[in-house]
């Protein structure tokens, strides 16, 4: 009887080849298979899903209702070969020949009456397997897709003449701020650059003076004070000129007491 | 300006651009003209394109960025005669992973492996990055905060898609439960055998022949349940 | 083949090839093919697409050396707006060289990079000289007579400012960020800014009263300082 079983089942795969006309369903313990041609064959699968799958169908069984002694049986002949070649077997292919002893086991205990079909033990395989057959079509579907780079390619035409300009920069002030407390900050950080600040209308100040004296040359001192500007005013000019004495940048000429006194710039 | 010139200059810029242009950037371009077109009249125009060009060997086509000119698809045979360079390939692997993050997005790297059985590669999740196809859409909320991955518009440009719904749809996946469970169960058993059995008594039980039958019936009945 | 297809073929051959394309040249793309199309076939075909595509915004057009695909070149106008770029972005290096030039001028480049702490490029004065928004105001006497360098009136125009005064001092700087990080001086930006009008936009406009009262601030302190 266990033989009669045996050949039944045999019947149902599909054959791997037909020789002399009859299907030949099991591999030939002498027939040799090159190793290398085996690892490629072994290393299309994308994993113990891949392979299960594989067993599966090539049964032409329904993934709902695997037999999974028939199906642990095989499984666990690949990874048996898998290991005899002393291929790097991924540690998930071991963690599904566990589960699927384990299954195995669960489906030889009686179960008690009424128990709804949520405690099939394969109930989580099959769910797996299905998502990942689900999967495995999308993508193929994928790879059908009319592609860039192999199905779709972008036009090579020839422009007209064309003039373009590239524009300048925009600048922020924030970004000239942030950019000036950083440098600050950051030359802080040494303490033989300790920045001093003047008021900025004395900075500006200078830069009018040095600028004032580029045009003009030799200017008078009085020249650089306007009333108008009012106390104020006349603070800055004093303030910026000194600096600008004492950075040595300009100079300052009296030729006798109480004569008129004269600024020049010291470089020129 | 009569839609023919608009049509024509539209494809003008389209051909020209080095990416996909949306009615927005079309729309920009023709800032400051006399005559500017309206974004009713430009969608119109671009409508009236793709139509004309669908046969034609350079076609104005939709995707997800924009509009863009490309050489029809279908030619593709005769068209990659011309190029040395054979197209990349990419392996299954990466694909799964492309595919698992386009239908189940936002989805996470342990999520893809619960589902593909397998771990996967920090190398092809930074090439779907690089690619631009795929990008962190946030991270998950759980221990370790794992990112949490979604494609992008250059994915659908690069598949020819305007969206996802564009995508192949997934097949259906059958409910256990449906399928009558009693019925695949008892036979998978050792009939009307309590004690536990050994293995070879097992696997000659699920080898039985009447199995198929028993599992056929139950794929009939499950097909008139839902009624 | 029927003559439609012809055409469609041909037309993608041209436009996908990155060089013009002769009738031998079409016709050997052709070769192995089960309906080969003769050199004549070949040669009508070529005729209608450019008769057909002479008003079209992307043409198929004899050169030289064979056919190609090319934007109507009188689109050019419209499609140099396609290219016209973006503004390129300053240099962190030059806008710290800039800054250090508004609020220390007259101030050498030795100076400069003393505070830096790094060497000053040629070409950041350069471009800050053709920019018009520093110049030479003279040179220190002090050994090799080095330049020194002030701000311009087209520096005051381009940053919407009076006078340096209404530039606002370091702790202002310091505190102004720390009291509104995204919001400080935002609405100081060049009022010919042409930044796209985008969501971000909008909601700065929505800010600006706020901001606007920050920045007055700012500028009445910087007034009163020097007294």
């Amino acid at each position: 009887m266990s033989d009669l079983f045996q050949q039944a089942a045999n019947q149902s795969e599909m054959p791997f080849a037909l020789v002399e006309g009859e299907p030949l369903t099991v591999i030939p313990q002498d027939l040799y298979i090159p190793p290398d041609a085996l690892l490629v064959f072994l290393e299309a699968f994308e994993g113990p899903l891949d392979l299960l799958l594989y067993l599966i169908k090539r049964q032409n069984l329904d993934i709902l209702d695997i037999p999974v002694a028939v199906i642990t049986r095989q499984y666990m002949e690949y990874i048996h070969m898998m290991q005899e070649l002393e291929l790097e077997l991924a540690a998930e292919y071991l963690v599904m020949a566990a589960m699927l002893a384990e299954i195995k086991s669960r489906m030889l205990l009686p179960r008690p009456v009424g128990e709804d079909d949520e405690d099939d033990p394969r109930a989580e395989l099959i769910r797996r397997l299905q998502e990942y057959e689900q999967f495995k079509q999308a993508t193929e579907d994928l790879d059908a897709l009319p592609r860039m780079e192999r199905d779709i390619f972008p036009p090579q035409a020839e422009l007209p003449p064309l003039e373009v300009e590239i524009p300048q920069p925009e600048v922020s002030i924030r970004d000239l701020l942030l950019a000036f407390r950083d440098v600050v900050n950051r030359a802080e950080q040494f303490a033989s650059h300790h920045i001093e600040l003047e008021p900025l209308s004395v900075r500006e100040r200078m830069s009018l003076v040095l600028q004032q004296l580029k045009r003009d040359g030799y200017t008078e001192f009085q020249a650089f004070f306007k009333p108008e500007e009012g106390r104020m005013g006349v603070v800055v000019s004093f303030l910026a000129i000194l600096e600008l004495v004492k950075e040595s940048m300009i100079e300052l000429m009296q030729n006798e007491p109480y004569a008129p006194i004269y600024v020049k710039p010291k470089a020129a | 300006m009569d839609s023919d010139r608009l049509k024509s200059l539209i494809e003008a810029l389209i051909g020209a651009a080095d990416r996909p242009l949306s009615v927005n950037q079309l729309f920009d371009l023709f800032a400051g003209d006399l005559e500017q077109p309206g974004k009713d009249d430009i969608r119109k125009a671009l409508q009236e394109l793709v139509a004309e060009t669908a046969d034609r060997g350079m076609q104005i086509k939709q995707v997800a960025s924009g509009f863009r000119l490309q050489v029809n698809p279908e030619h593709a045979a005769h068209v990659t005669r011309l190029f040395q360079q054979k197209p990349p390939r990419y392996s299954r692997a990466l694909l799964e992973t492309l595919a698992l993050i386009a239908y189940r997005q936002p989805i996470t790297r342990g999520e893809i492996e619960a589902i593909r059985g397998v771990s996967v590669s920090s190398n092809i999740i930074k090439t779907l990055q690089e690619r631009e196809w795929v990008r962190t859409l946030g991270h998950k909320d759980v221990p370790g905060k794992p990112s949490l991955y979604g494609t992008t518009a250059q994915f659908l440009d690069y598949f020819n898609l305007k969206s996802l719904n564009e995508l192949p749809t997934l097949s259906e996946i059958k409910d256990l439960d449906r399928f009558h469970p009693e019925l695949a169960f008892s036979d998978d058993r050792p009939p009307e055998d309590p004690a536990p059995a050994d293995d070879a008594r097992a696997e000659e039980a699920l080898d039985a022949p009447d199995r198929r039958e028993a599992s056929g019936q139950a794929v009939d009945t499950a097909g008139e349940e839902p009624a």
